[in-house]
Parts: structure tokens; C-alpha cells; sequence
């Protein structure tokens, strides 16, 4: 049931579910279909990794820095891995500037919970003087065009961004830290990758366009890593999923996840 | 209880079976001031949910011609964890705001009152594992209590993983330990699944038996939320579906 | 002189300083009563202290935790107390969530000042190493349910859960502080406890509900000790007192407050 | 000068007499650009208060229909104190500016103005003990600086207890080192007690003393207020009562 | 190229003779949902500018009866320099996006969209010296793209002294260690200089010389606007002056 | 052209304009004249310097405070200055109270940047312990009148502060940093003082009045040095300069300073 409001949301929404209830969508794609996906990294020069990444006109940008900085008080032995993500106003005509809003802040969590519950990096080999001194590595998302799915976009910027990057590394000696001039490659345990597929009417399908998650029911985002591990699940949306819907959107998820793959 | 899913026998660090949900306790109509409230307290979180309205939603703009809106709000008391934490919304704080938002909202008929608000304050005064999935089994209870008509009761709680064996309704230390914690919030009329997320590494096969394992401790829950209603709960059956 | 504003007010204002002029009040209540008072202690358990106080519909709960951090510039060899009130939107339908405002701004300054003024903890004793670690003391008030006088209200639970508190004990060797298993209790020196009188016309009364605070010209709040000794006043409202009335509200908070002091 | 208060005739940190204020200047129309203003030295306390108004009020929805609204705030400069603080306002700051509204409001004639807003700003210079008393004096004098008719003027200062001695008009060191402070604003006309606070430790006696020195000192400030607005407040004697 | 202008011919830190600007390049239509919009690389700047607008002005009341109202905002990508810096807009930003919108304006119609506005945004992706000339170059060939009517394009560079000399279009580490920074945007149709700022120490005669210079840079600068503009520029010709 | 809005701001730009052009000022003044300037220094007790200055009705304060801190990570031998400026309400009608806006965002940069950029201040011999302590240097501009031209009005109450301010003289013995009640004068390096040129129609003219700056066409501000050195610019206003109008403007500034000069 649509809870959309608006005449021209109704009449949209009533358009997009009948094409979808027929098996197909209004750009042409199959239900199954991602758009054009392209990925470039090393885009940015400033920092120790970047990639952007492009699902048809979404375009997201990732840049990755390596710090030094104090740890939690309780992970003293570990670094500190930091995900942030901003939506510039440039990306839409929606977009207004301003502090991070709800659906940035889901953004950020998603892909940070993603990083994070897939220990992708060895959090332990990221402490330099235990209780003193740790890599802080900020994880920085900027949204440059919006098309929907950002979440499956910003995933796939931010492991190709991680995988690329060259850390700084340090010397240690009686617990003083000096920054060398040599770097070296980081290294990534798990590559988690996010689907994420939305429910219209009784339809799954995968990488909604912005018109298909501003009419779509649910959306249900499964993160998998490259042993086809589920690593990270959000589902949003003011309609349920039935237990086989749910079974049905693992196993797309599991299918679709090894074709991103291929991108990074 | 659904037996069948314990694979090992082994005790929990809470002297638990892996299918045993903690401690519940659900009392509805606590708050003198709210139109609709319960306290829960599921292991040893505890919870106070107030529901306001439907009421007039400020400002206009942001109201809806053809529904109620469903605000909630999560919020920590700040000694409520330990080390205290700053009365400040958190990241997760809003987040966890706005699952609750969408586990709730596929069972309340908002169509009934457009252009309205009805707010959701959950207010956790001590937090064990599983805050979301408490919140929300009051919340539901709350809104009940406020008399507005809803398809079913939400029940919630988790399933997750934790010495390779999957265990329901994780405490705040299995939730620290584990392998994988699974929140699920469930409609049992409807068998619609409102609330899945998950952290951690999971099988697909550990995955599916996760939300098998949750639904089946929904199901306890909404028993717990039914009794906690009584004749309130009896006058919304017809509702239902 | 009424400074209510709408006329559903004023009719309430009229109403109510009808019944006050006759010596009585809407809900039965001499114009020196006070509702029932509960208070329950260790309501909590991941405090170090709690305790939740009832004022009639009045519902005040207070945690109490003990940590430890560095001192101000100011007072290095001193520990820190800080009071912080927070107004939740379920204690009455026209609080909002959000960040303070006057009303909870004033709570907390008021009950703050209560207890500093007083002196009830020994700061110095709070000391762990001058001028580099002391104890935090943080006595956090958290408002649930708004029927007035929440002044009176949250001095009460605080006391209570100070005085029913456990602080952890640590040990100072060379400078390094470490935590250990022990707890030991907490001394107080003073017990002030809160007397609020409002004024609405020319009779005071104690202990005033929502209603009465609504339309009341002024208030008076008196600490005082258990020693009867004056410790913190705040007065709040649009209408002066005179100096009669003032010394008249002195006498009623001594006598009152000896009612309270049996709770905690 | 009442002198029947002071017990014992120690000499004060700054050589003062027990009852006896600190110097005193208050100048009224000091500002070009507000309606009303005042500047005062109180010991070395020194503040500006401009009034604005009555004016209409923004957003026009916070205004009340049958009274204007007294809009006060009290602003320190970063270097009005040692250390130097930062510009944002502090609790203490706002709960000030509260209680400035609570001893002005009682003498001025709000009814005259409906829906409308006058606004008193009053900027800390430089910060000596007492500037909330300081704050109200300069207050109450750019009030009628700027027309606005009023019962009476509002006089204020604090009287305290230090090394078992009651004194009048406490300065920063005495306010630190003191074991009470009793600020207190009066208007003499009414005998009325607009301003009331304290903290400290006092018997209910000293405390009573502290109140009747206070008043006395309230007094004599009065004085020097009258003197300030000279003509202007000779056209305002017609109002009071 | 003006060769008149460069004193000695030692090579700069870069490789660049004094009066030779970086590698210039910009692209107009890059984004997909901007009215307009423009990428520039300038040195190492690498800067998006979007264009919204002429759009309804919200709230209204601060629109203008008589004129569209021109928004600029420059904003620094977190990972945009080293050290990373917080998202947050710092007092310098708000300066620049001030500087931008007084730079922009005088080239601008603004009359003809009366209460409107026009949204320009400029997101720096990577920040060499001189980000808010680059910011200046790209948003007035993004105000194109969008078919906003303008009197001219707006060309943007800096000039400075650095080791002695005068030197164009200064790089991070020049802006740095130089002794002087004048960055200026001019419009050659009108000759009229739209920005000027400058921070350092430089005789009368030299700040002069780098005004001459910072203008010969933005003619040069022009010219790759226009060519970025190509066709779409070609329709704009008969609006000018 | 004019970009104002409303029609009693026409009529004041049509009425300015016409003046202006005719050479003369709604005041009286001639285009090139300042108004009255006034000084006083050591206003303040508890700060290491302070001056009022007033130009007409204009009338500022700034408060110079000298602390110690931490260096900036990228000078750890360097003392740090920070400008700040405030409009308080009480300065013009127009003014709110609140949190600073663009123009008083502006003033505080300009100031800044001309203290700065002249280097007034050998910041090097404000570090104490390289890396860990050196002075801070707090300079706060007060608006406290506001009639046009705070920028000039701010660099020469600045200048004046810092000019007559006594700094504290701390003591460093094996990285302890001990305040002494010695204190000694602060040595200026360079005296940048501004001159605010502002443009309406084809007039340039220094100085400018409130109502003078609210129908501008631009304004630019110079700041320059006891030598003569150009130190800041700021051009600001929806209009532009020809480079002949730039030429006239220095020279204006180079001879208007010199008159300032003479006040401080």
C-alpha cells in the first residue's frame, strides 16, 4: 500500500508499480538488472586512497586519510576506523546544504556498520603505542550525483577507495612515533559488498533509481562478503517482508553480489 | 518454544538455554500525562514509552494530507550505560529512531488520521542488549494504550550467534562477544518481518536459522504484550486484518 | 495581578484564586500540604546511586554516577560535582524533545546550587591526584512525568540517591590511579532539601501542582539543611513579595522541610 | 545609612564598612542607537544596558494579546572575566537573564503594550561581583531612559555573610570567600522583593539580616538612579501606584 | 601571454615561469541533475560547481521584490586537504562564499527573476592554492550552462611575490611561503574587477603589479572559459553589455 | 546600479547618490573627511590591554587577553592569535542577538588577516616549550555603537590595545612553564592600520556612515603599514572596480592612513 503523498507521487508510484508488476522498469531494466556500473580509482591526490564510483547517473566519491590520533578508552589497542558520509546539495535539486540529515546519517551507519561488523581491517595491527597512540583512518563518502542506491554505490567506492590506498607508516621507539616517508598497501581481510533491493507491490528488484525509492514499499540492503557471508542487513520502508520474501532477497543478493564483485 | 532449533545443550553465561528469552515484563498505562504508555524490562533494560496524539502536527507544512505521520524518537538517559554518556543524540541514536519508525508504521492505520502527528518517545533509563527490540514491544503496547487502531502488535526481539552456537535475545555482554546479533520485529496476524538488520559474519544458513529462531521468540513476546493489554487488546481484535 | 495570557487561562486563573482566597485548593489539599511522597532508591544498576521521587503525578528519577577526570584550572586539588536536568517529552504532552530549555536550564541551576552551596559532598576528598585525575560526580535529574513543583521533587531523589550511593574505590600509587573492585559509601555532609511556595494573590501555599504553577504570580524557593540553617533561595515570577511575606515563607520551608527530611 | 546592622567594625578586604556599597556611578542615555540606556560602575563592574522597543515582536506568535513582553538578556564580554571565557552563553548566563526579567517585570506597565516586545540587553564589560544587582539597576534606569512607564524604579545589591559578619555589596573576593550571598532588587514604593536569591550557608537570623541590610542598600541606590534621570524621572513620578 | 611583466626569469618552485598560469581545464554540463554546472582543474585544484535556480525562494520573506538573489556556497570536501578536516563550515569558508557571491554578482541579471534565487554551490574535491579563483572560473561558466543571462564571464586568478618576484597563479606551497597573495576576478567585456583580496606586505608599486598581472591571467583564463562554453557561450554573445 | 530593495531605501539611495555626486555628504562631510576620531586606552581592568575607539557614532571596544596554551599542530613554535568580533544587540536596532553572523564574520576576518598577514607579532618569541606551551594571544572586537565603518574602527581600537597591552612574563625551567607577577610591554613589529573606501555611483569616498554603507554600490577595505606596504584588501559589494578606480583607491588609503596613524 502506497503512503506516498501527493497527486503527481500517486500517479508516479501507480505508473512505476504496474510496469514493475509486468516485469519490467521504466528505464528499460530487468527486475534483476543493475545499471552501468564503473569504477575509477585514484582519483584524488591529497589523501592516501580515493576511488568514485558511478551505478548509471549516481556517482559517489570516496576519499580515504590515514592519521595518527589518541584510541577509545576501551579498544586502547586498536586504531580507530571513522565513516562519514555527506549528500552535496550539487547531487540533486532536493539536497539542501546544512548538517548531515536522516538519510545521510543512515548512509554513514550502513556503510560504516558494513566496514565495521566485516572487521575488513585489523583493527589490532592499527595500534601503534597502546593506549597512547593509534591509525585513525576516516572512511569520508561525498555524494556527488544522486540516481538512488547509494548505498551499493558508496560500498563499492569505499572497498575499491581501501583497497588501493597506500598507509603511511610510522616508526616506533620507547613509545615516540615519527612519521616515515615509506607507505605501504592495506591490507583488507573481507570485502563486504552491499545489495540492496526494494519491494513495490509484491516485486523484489535491485539498484532502484531515485523515482523507484521515492514510490517503492521496503528496501532490504544484505552485505555480503566474497565467501558469500551475510555481514550486514537494513531493512527500512512502512511495509513488512514475509519470511520467503526475505529468503528470496538473500538469495538474489548472494547472485548479484559476485557481479559487483567483478567491479572492484 | 520451538525446540528444535538448540543444536547444543551448552549453558549460557546467564545460565540460559540458546531458545530462552530473558527475563520480560510488560505493564501498560504508566504514564499519567501521555495518551497511550508502557514500561518493559527485558533483561535488565529498562524502558518507558509515552504516545502522544493523534494530535495536530507543527509545523503544517511537514504534515501529511492523506495520513497521520508516526514520529518516534529513541533516546538514552545518560546513565543509562556505563561509562555515562551525553544527553546529545548519537548517530545511532537517530538511526535506531528511525528502524523503530518503520517497524511500527506497517501496523498502525494511519489512513485515520490525515494531516496528524503521533509521537513515539521511548526514554531507555538503563540499557542492556537489545534496546531497539525492547522499545518497540513497548512502543507497540503504548500505542495500543492510546486507543489507536493498529493491524497487529509488533513484536521484537534478536537471534545471534555466539560460540558457534545461535542463541535468542542476546544480553549486552553475548551482544559484545558474539558472532552476530539479528533484531527482528514481527507482526504475527500478518507474518510480516518490520524490523531486520544485522551486524557480524553469518552463513546464509546461520542467517535464515537467526530469523527462524526470532519470529519464534516474537511470538513469546506478543503473548507477554497480549497480557500486558488485556481487555484494551480484546476491543482492537476486530481491527485486525 | 494576573500576567496570564488566553482565556481559557484566565478563567482558570480566576477559578483557582477563588478556591486559593477561601484557604483551600482544587484537589482538596490545604493551602500547606503537601501530596503523597514516595521515594524508592537503587532503582537502577548500572549507577553508582539512584532513586526515584513522587510528588503526587510528579515523577522524578536521579542517577548518580562516579568517574574519574581531570579537575578545573581553577580547583586542582578538588573533585567535580555536575547537576544536569533533562525534561523528557513523555512527562507531560507540552514538553518536546530537544536541547534544554529556561525551565529545565533553571532546575537543574536551582538544584545545582543546592547542593554546592551546601557543601554536602567534601570535594577535597574527591581528590585523587591534584591538579591531574579527582572523581566526576555527575547527578543526572530526568524528568518523567510533570504535575509541578519539581524543584522539591528532584532534591528529594537526589539526596536519596547520593546518600544511598557506592563509589568505587581507587588506588593512588606514583601518580598512577588505578580502579579497583571496592566501593565504599558516600559521605554527606549536609542534607538541603527544597521548599517551593508560590504566591497567587495573597496566599501562599506549598508543594504547588501544574495547574497552580500555571497561574501563580510568584515563587519562592528555600533550601535549607537539617541543621535548619538557609541554604540556597530562588525567586521566580512577575509579583514582588513583600518583606512579611518573605519572612513568612522562610517559616513555612523550616516547617515543611522537617516533613520531607523523614523520606530520605 | 542604617547602621544599627553592622556588628562588629572590622574593615573590609577593600577598607569598606560593613553597610556600606561600593562606589557607585550610573549614567542614563549613554547610547546613541537604543531606545533607553544606562551605563553603570558598580566597584568594578562595568555594564552597558541598551532598550529596544516596545517594538513590534518576531515570530509574531510568541507575543501575547492583552501585555508586552520583557525580553532580557544577560551577555558577558570574553574579557569581562580572568580567565577569558568563551562568547556562547552559559546556564548560569541564561538563568541570570531569567530571573533579570522576574525583578524588572513587576514595575513596568507591560498592559500598555499589547502584542509587543521591549527588549533590555545588558553587556558585561568587565565583571566585578554582583553584576546581576549592577545589570537591574542600569536596567531599571534605561527602562525609563526610554520612556517606557514604570511603577517604580528597581534597585538592587547583595548583602552576604563573610568571617561571621554580615556585609553589603559584596565585590568578587568577598563573593568567592563569603559563606553567603543574598542578591536582592526592591522597589521602594511598593516595598516590594522583586529579586530573591542565595547561596550559601546562613541562619534563618543572618539570613533575615541579609535581607533587611540589602533593602537598606537598595535604598540608597535608588538614590543615585533618581539623580541619574533627573528630569525624565521627574515625569515619571506621576505613574507610580 | 604580457612577457613585459615578468622581471627575472628564475624558474618557479614548479617549473613555471613568473606569468605562466598552471594547467588550466574546464568542463561545462557535468552533472546530471544541476541546472548548470562546471568541473575545473587548476593546478591540482580539482572543483565541482552545480548551479539551481532561477527557484523559488524559501522562506519567502527574505526574498527580493525586485531582483533573483545570487547564494553561493564553497564547500571543502573532508579529505579535500592534509590533515583531514572536519565537514563543518569554518569562518574562512563563509568568508570566501561571501567573496564568491560579491565576485559573481556584477556579471549576473539579476533583475530579471525577481524573488527568486540562484543557487551556485562549489564542492572542493582537492584544494591546491587558489580555490576560490577556481571556484570563481567554474561557477560563472556553470551560471551558463544554466542559461542564466550574464553581462559577462567572470575570470578569476591570483598574482603575488614570492623570493622577490612577482609571480602569477600561486600554488599551495607558494601561497604559503610567498610574501603576498592578491587574488582578483575580472570581467574583460566591462573591465571591471569583481574580486580583490590580498593578505601579506607589498609596496604600493608592487600590489600594483600584481593587479596587472592578476588581469592578464584572467584574459588568458577567459578564453578557456569560453571555449569551455563553446556553442552555448556563442548564444550568450548578444546579451553583453 | 542599485541592487537595493524597498522603497524607502530607494528614495535614501536616489537622495544619497545625488549628494554624493555633487561632492558633499548627507552629514556635512566631504568625500575624503573622517569623522571625529577618539581613543582611549586601558579601559579595562582585568585584560593586558584594551581600547575604545569611536569614529563619529561609531564605537568600538577590544579586550586583548594574553593566556597560555597549546601550539597549532603545524607551528608547534609558535604562539597563536585569535581575533573575534561580536555585534552586540545593543549597538544598532538591526542587531540580534545570537550567534555571529556574516557580518560579523567578516569584520573578525578582515581584522584578523590584517594582523596577521602584517605579522605584528614575532610569533616565534610567543612559544614557551616548543611543541607543548606557548602564549595565546586573545584579541576580541566589541561592537558596542554601530554607525558605519567598524572595520577602520576595529584595526585602530586593536592596534591601540595591543599597543599599550603589558603581557606576563612566565618562567621555563626543564619544560615547566611558572607565571611571575612581572609583566612587560608587547613589541609590535608593524602598525597596519585600515582605510574602508566605499563606491557610490562614481564616487569614491572614505569613512562611510551606516546609511552610507547600506546603499553602496562596493567597498574596499586597505590596510597598510607605518612604511606604506600594502598589508590586506577586502573588496566586497555587488559592484566592480575599473583598475583606475583600484589606483585612486590606494592612493586615497595611503593618505587617509596617515591621518589614523596619527590617533594610535
Amino acid at each position: 500500500m502506497s503512503r506516498n503523498v501527493g497527486i503527481a507521487s500517486r500517479l508516479k508510484r501507480n505508473k512505476i508499480t504496474e510496469v514493475v508488476a509486468s516485469g519490467k522498469r521504466m528505464d528499460g531494466r530487468d527486475l534483476l538488472d543493475y545499471r552501468e556500473i564503473q569504477i575509477k580509482t585514484g582519483v584524488l591526490e591529497k589523501v592516501e586512497g580515493s576511488a568514485e564510483a558511478y551505478l548509471g547517473k549516481t556517482r559517489v566519491l570516496v576519499g580515504v586519510k590515514f592519521g595518527k590520533g589518541y584510541p577509545f578508552d576501551d579498544t586502547p589497542d586498536k586504531g580507530v576506523l571513522m565513516t562519514n558520509a555527506e549528500f552535496t546539495p550539487i547531487a540533486h535539486p532536493t539536497f539542501e546544504p546544512g548538517p548531515p540529515d536522516e538519510r545521510s546519517i543512515e548512509l554513514a551507519r550502513v556503510v560504516d556498520r558494513g566496514l565495521r561488523s566485516a572487521e575488513i581491517l585489523d583493527m589490532k595491527k592499527l595500534c601503534l603505542v597502546p593506549g597512547k597512540s593509534v591509525y585513525m583512518v576516516h572512511v569520508d563518502i561525498y555524494v556527488l550525483s544522486y540516481d538512488g542506491n547509494l548505498i551499493d554505490c558508496s560500498a563499492l567506492a569505499a572497498i575499491a577507495a581501501l583497497k588501493t590506498a597506500k598507509m603511511p607508516v610510522y616508526t616506533v621507539k620507547d613509545e615516540n612515533v615519527k612519521l616515515t616517508k615509506k607507505t605501504k598497501a592495506v591490507k583488507i581481510l573481507r570485502e563486504p559488498l552491499a545489495v540492496s533491493i526494494v519491494k513495490i507491490g509484491d516485486s523484489l528488484l535491485v539498484d532502484p533509481s531515485a523515482d523507484e525509492e521515492e514510490v517503492m514499499d521496503a528496501r532490504i540492503t544484505i552485505t555480503l562478503d566474497e565467501k558469500g557471508n551475510v555481514c550486514t542487513i537494513q531493512k527500512v520502508g512502512s511495509v513488512g517482508f514475509t519470511r520467503d520474501e526475505l529468503k528470496t532477497a538473500v538469495q538474489i543478493a548472494a547472485e548479484k553480489v559476485e557481479e559487483l564483485r567483478k567491479n572492484v | 518454544m520451538s525446540k528444535k532449533k538448540s543444536k547444543k545443550t551448552t549453558k549460557r553465561f546467564d545460565g540460559r538455554k540458546p531458545d530462552e528469552l530473558r527475563p520480560l515484563k510488560i505493564e501498560s498505562g504508566v504514564l499519567p500525562h501521555a495518551d497511550g504508555s508502557a514500561y518493559i524490562e527485558m533483561g535488565r533494560n529498562k524502558i518507558l514509552v509515552g504516545v502522544f496524539g493523534p494530535r495536530e502536527m507543527h509545523p503544517k507544512r511537514f504534515s501529511k494530507p492523506n495520513m497521520a505521520t508516526l514520529r518516534c524518537r529513541y533516546h538514552m538517559a545518560p546513565f543509562s550505560v556505563d561509562p555515562r554518556r551525553s544527553p546529545a543524540p548519537s548517530r545511532r541514536d537517530n538511526e535506531i529512531s528511525m528502524v523503530m519508525r518503520y517497524a511500527l508504521e506497517p501496523a498502525v492505520f494511519l489512513e485515520r488520521y490525515p494531516r496528524s502527528v503521533i509521537d513515539v518517545y521511548a526514554e531507555i533509563l538503563e540499557a542492556d542488549g537489545g534496546t531497539r527490540t525492547a522499545c518497540i514491544n513497548a512502543a507497540s503496547v503504548a500505542l495500543v494504550d492510546a486507543g489507536i487502531p493498529v493491524r497487529d502488535l509488533v513484536a521484537s526481539c534478536a537471534a545471534g550467534k555466539i560460540d558457534g552456537q545461535l542463541v535468542l535475545d542476546l544480553g549486552d555482554y553475548e551482544d559484545k562477544e558474539g558472532d552476530a546479533d539479528v533484531p527482528l520485529a514481527y507482526m504475527p496476524k500478518t507474518e510480516h518481518v518490520t524490523l531486520l538488520q544485522m551486524d557480524g559474519i553469518l552463513s546464509q544458513d546461520d542467517f535464515n536459522g537467526c530469523i527462524d529462531m526470532a519470529i519464534e521468540g516474537c511470538k513469546q513476546i506478543y503473548e507477554v504484550q497480549r497480557e500486558a493489554l488485556k481487555k484494551k487488546y480484546g476491543l482492537d481484535e476486530g481491527e485486525a486484518n
